[in-house]
């Protein structure tokens, strides 16, 4: 079908069409006027370069281009991977932040690390563990008990009528300040303890001015913190008080607190990475 | 260096030089002609096989019984068959057929070593065989569009490259003079697809993303398949047939560069846009937000373009079947692209989001906008291929009126009763089965409407065949005179 | 040469820019999730799901699940997800780093699923309704999957998961015969109480007014 | 991984990337699109196909006869 000079078989009544004029025959009358008032119109338009887009484009454009910058900047989360919510404002995470929730830690610490002597409950075994519910030992002033964690404890003495000549190791080289803050609150707190919660800082304090010091004996502790000193803050309504913020922060819908500074940094839980 | 000479000289598309303009355009059209009716033949083949697989599916929408005792016919199978039918089956092919045949058209060049091309046709309708069966038998991927096998994507990917090749070498070597902004639609998008498939097939078959980066993946290659493959492809068949049919420019031409800098730059940063509320971070669904609303540019342009075009010859429009298809098409891209700027706000995407609605989408901008489109370059292209016009009127007016009322009345019900399913979906006190129940009609609707397409559809392949038939009628026939045997306009 | 190259670089690049933005930056972002803890010591999560819950992932993949049924739960205030009880929270990446395959799915033609195996399903209706889905809930539009289940002899005693049909129904076996479901319907239940979003993540804790999931 | 990351290690190239390719998209269309728009408009229009011409219409009822034309020769 392809031979030198084929032509096409379409409208073969059609004389070879040289342009607009040579067709004008194949038109009505109408049609060709319509064409040439088509053509009238387009000499209005511009032909030269790029031709000017119309006023209402640039405005379309602009005013896109402006709400595009604004959407973006106000929806878009920050940028963070892990903000779902598209009105999330910068900062709006700290304020659902709550307090770290020392009884959960705490209690937490207790099971793994001191459950297996002084026992679930804290009743220890008379006469081979000490108990913790109920003791003098560990409510007072919080320096006596942190001491004890930090440093350890051995040597024979009485505790609450009891005498025991066993060994308490140190947990201060694998509790960290926060932890031994944490289960000590939760060991004054707990079983009907009265003890005021105990802060973090005390613990770096002491640790510090303790540095390497040999476990402690009875004798000595009682010596530094007599069991007649009295708990520089007030027992009275401590463990509701420092319930309650616990309860609140463990309930569902507020994002865990420094808990997290404590997993590795990709999945911290606050939605800006430290 | 000289075989390296030899095969550039072998590739060169250009015409014999020595040949008149019009000699060198007939030229063109021959050598189209082989190429463009393999494509358009089994592009026509897949589509009918994705109605009746479709019609199937959308009946046990409604009627969940129909065919239910074989595991190969269930709802969840034949869906996505469907689908990739009508992407990988119909789309693909008929963009190739239609692509390579505007672009050598523009570009006054000839496309050579046609056998590469039957051969790279046939692969490619082996991968689209293959996969959909692998589909119907059990092995789909259940990746949005990417259903096929993993294996299938090579055998595409590679038979795609020895097509599109074409495409880019016609461009290199186009005549001298102003660049027509159907060119540059269909060498952006034939440049497109491979990364998209590529970068789809990837990320979620062969070394799968982790997590819902995956999904994302697979938005993207949604979403770009839609906006960076058909929708070019189809714009640059409106671009072409419009003026050329009613012998009149572009109105407003000059922006139509605009239209498509805006596409090729923001469309396929959409990517996320059906994931919006969904488990990625926020930054990405309102980045693709801001992108979908943009895309608002291309709309303008585009609408300015065609319908001024269409409007001020509107009688013509009317006479002709190609710009019946194609003015519909370009109507219904302009309504695809107004909802898909409102579906992209959130406080729409809630209600649309995971209904019929969506699906009415997908039929808007598949069907009613690329497919119209598709039909009516093809009733364009045939009679300039086959030089021959096309036998029947009748089916011409079956194929519109069948396809067109089908279409509209399923996006009708898509839309609406999607819209009616969303609102319900998202109030909490109306239990989940008065939901389905409301969609019983919709769904019964949209048989309706694939049924009236299917009708259409029967009328256009056979109106093709009577074609094609005739054509090889005529050609024997001249083989005959030409010996001698067969009497100059004698009647067989 | 005109210019093709240019013209080929800027095109690619158009796609590219995207491709960075969106994805790649994406996969850099979060794409190394782990499962993690909300509280040190408290177990980790997502957790992996059971070998046989991993096969019914398969089936659920053969027999196209996905298209009616999506595993993604908008966030809190946002439709009616959550009120609907299909979940206690919007699901996050962290939810689906260990799922080989991502299965949001895109259609809700069927309630979602994402956290299906937390509404303490009765196991022997959810094979009754992946049998026929009319005998649980009438007017479903959900496909019977009858050929995910055989009718064999009853032995000694039933079998453990022997479907119990409403008196009167067609379905009903012959006597001493009872329907049984096959392994391919036992691992998709399995994995279908393996979908749960029953635990907090740092980033995704549950909504305050979650309603408790009906059975 | 935050916004600073994202600052430096995305945006800033993908705003590169992003100004390139509309440097080089608008310098390829307006290269391409010669000196003046209305004959980039006119380029679809050929000698056989010309402007101002209807060149698709409805095949005439009459359609055995122009089959019969089209056929021959």
């Amino acid at each position: 079908m392809s031979d030198a000079e084929p032509t096409n078989k379409l409208y073969p009544a059609t004389p070879a069409p040289a342009g607009p004029v040579a067709d004008a025959g194949r038109l009505s009358d109408e049609a060709l006027q319509a064409v040439h008032a088509e053509r009238f119109e387009e000499k209005e338009e511009p032909a030269v370069g790029f031709s000017p887009v119309p006023v209402f484009m640039i405005m379309l454009f602009t005013a896109l281009t402006f709400w595009t910058a604004l959407y973006i900047g106000n929806n878009a989360g920050g940028f963070h991977w892990n903000v779902y919510d598209p009105n999330w404002r910068p900062g709006s995470e700290q304020s659902t932040q709550g307090p770290p929730d020392l009884m959960k830690i705490g209690a937490r610490v207790f099971k793994n690390s001191c459950q297996q002597c002084h026992g679930p409950e804290g009743k220890g075994v008379p006469g081979t563990y000490p108990p913790l519910a109920g003791s003098t030992w560990v409510i007072g002033p919080p320096d006596r008990p942190v001491s004890v964690v930090l440093a350890g404890l051995s040597g024979a003495g009485t505790i609450m009528d009891n005498n025991y000549s066993g060994s308490m190791p140190a947990l201060g080289i694998s509790l960290k300040d926060q932890e031994i803050a944490a289960v000590l609150t939760f060991v004054r707190q707990s079983w009907g303890n009265t003890g005021s919660p105990v802060d973090e800082a005390d613990v770096t304090q002491l640790r510090a001015s303790l540095g390497t010091r040999s476990s402690f004996t009875p004798a000595e502790l009682l010596q530094h913190y007599p069991l007649s000193m009295p708990d520089p803050t007030p027992a009275a309504g401590a463990p509701a008080a420092a319930g309650t913020p616990a309860a609140t922060s463990a309930a569902p819908g507020t994002p865990a607190g420094n808990t997290t500074s404590a997993v590795p940094a990709p999945t911290t839980g606050a939605p800006v990475a430290k | 260096m000289i075989p390296f000479a030899s095969l550039l000289a072998s590739v060169d598309p250009r015409p014999d030089p020595r040949l008149s303009e019009r000699a060198r355009l007939s030229q063109i059209d021959a050598s189209m002609r082989g190429p463009a009716v393999l494509f358009v033949v089994t592009a026509l083949a897949w589509l009918a096989a994705a109605t009746v697989l479709g019609l199937i599916a959308s009946i046990k929408l409604h009627a969940p019984y129909f065919l239910s005792g074989t595991e190969f016919l269930t709802y969840g199978r034949l869906a996505p068959a469907c689908a990739n039918l009508l992407v990988y089956g119909w789309g693909c092919n008929v963009a190739f057929a239609v692509g390579l045949w505007i672009m050598a058209r523009l570009c006054e060049t000839q496309v050579k070593h046609l056998g590469m091309l039957y051969v790279a046709g046939g692969v490619w309708n082996f991968g689209v065989f293959w996969g959909v069966a692998a589909i119907v038998l059990g092995g789909s991927t259940s990746v949005e569009w990417l259903e096929m096998p993993a294996g299938v994507g090579p055998v595409l990917g590679s038979s795609y490259l020895l097509i599109a090749l074409w495409v880019i070498l016609c461009f290199q070597y186009r005549q001298a003079g102003p660049v027509y902004v159907s060119q540059w639609y269909l060498l952006a998008a034939f440049c497109w697809f491979p990364w998209i498939y590529f970068v789809g097939e990837m990320m979620t078959l062969w070394a799968p993303a982790r997590g819902t980066v995956q999904a994302l993946a697979d938005g993207w290659f949604v979403q770009n398949a839609l906006g960076l493959w058909f929708t070019p492809v189809g714009l640059a068949a409106i671009y072409y047939c419009l003026p050329k049919v009613l012998g009149r420019p572009i109105r407003h031409y000059y922006l139509a560069p605009l239209g498509f800098l805006v596409l090729a730059l923001f469309s396929p940063w959409t990517g996320a846009r059906n994931l919006i509320y969904g488990p990625v971070p926020v930054w990405i669904q309102t980045v693709s937000i801001a992108a979908s609303v943009v895309l608002v540019v291309t709309m303008v342009v585009t609408a300015i373009n065609f319908h001024l075009t269409a409007w001020a010859g509107r009688r013509d429009v009317w006479e002709s079947p190609t710009l019946r298809f194609v003015v519909f098409g370009a109507v219904a891209f302009t309504l695809s692209a107004v909802i898909g700027v409102v579906t992209a706000l959130r406080s729409v995407n809630v209600v649309t989001h995971f209904t019929q609605f969506a699906v009415g989408q997908g039929v808007n901008g598949l069907y009613a906008f690329f497919t119209m489109a598709m039909f009516g370059v093809i009733y364009f292209m045939l009679p300039r291929l086959l030089e021959r016009e096309w036998p029947s009127r009748l089916l011409i007016q079956w194929h519109f009126w069948g396809t067109g009322a089908g279409v509209v009345l399923m996006l009708a019900a898509l839309y609406i009763g999607g819209w009616n399913q969303g609102m319900l979906m998202n109030d909490a006190t109306v239990p989940f089965i008065a939901v389905v129940r409301q969609l019983v009609p919709v769904n019964e609707l949209r048989t309706l409407a694939l049924a009236s397409m299917a009708v259409g559809l029967v009328a256009f392949c056979l109106h093709v065949v009577l074609m094609l038939v005739g054509a090889l009628i005529s050609a024997s026939r001249a083989v005959l005179v030409k010996n001698g045997i067969l009497r100059e306009g004698s009647v067989g | 040469m005109k210019n093709l190259p240019i013209l080929f670089s800027g095109i690619f690049f158009a796609l590219a820019t995207s491709w960075c933005g969106l994805i790649l930056s994406a996969n850099l972002q979060y794409g190394a999730l782990q499962p993690v803890a909300v509280d040190e010591g408290d177990p980790l999560y997502p957790q992996a799901i059971s070998g046989l819950a991993a096969q019914g992932r398969q089936v659920y993949l053969q027999m196209g699940c996905i298209n009616c049924h999506t595993q993604q739960i908008r966030p809190d205030g946002v439709g009616a997800d959550i009120a609907r009880g299909w979940g206690k929270r919007g699901t996050v990446p962290r939810d689906y780093i260990l799922q080989d395959r991502v299965l949001l799915g895109s259609l809700r033609n069927g309630p979602d699923l994402a956290d299906v195996g937390d509404r303490n399903l009765n196991t022997h209706n959810h094979f009754l309704h992946l049998y026929d889905a009319r005998l649980v809930t009438p007017d479903s539009n959900m496909p019977p999957f009858k050929f995910l289940f055989r009718t064999q002899k009853i032995g000694d005693e039933p079998a453990p998961h022997a479907l119990k049909f409403p008196d009167g129904s067609p379905d009903m076996p012959p006597a001493g015969y009872e329907v049984v479901p096959t392994e391919r319907a036992l691992a998709l239940m399995e994995y279908l109480h393996s979908l749960k979003i029953d635990y907090e993540l740092p980033e995704a804790k549950f909504a305050p007014a979650a309603t408790p999931a009906k059975p | 991984m935050d916004w600073d990351f994202h600052r430096w290690v995305i945006l800033l190239p993908g705003a590169l990337l992003f100004c390139s390719c509309v440097a080089g998209l608008w310098w390829a269309i307006s290269a391409g699109r010669g000196p003046e728009a209305e004959r980039g408009a006119r380029a679809v229009f050929t000698a056989e196909e010309p402007e101002g011409v209807v060149q698709d219409r409805f095949p005439a009822p009459r359609s055995r006869a122009s089959l019969r034309q089209g056929s021959s020769n």
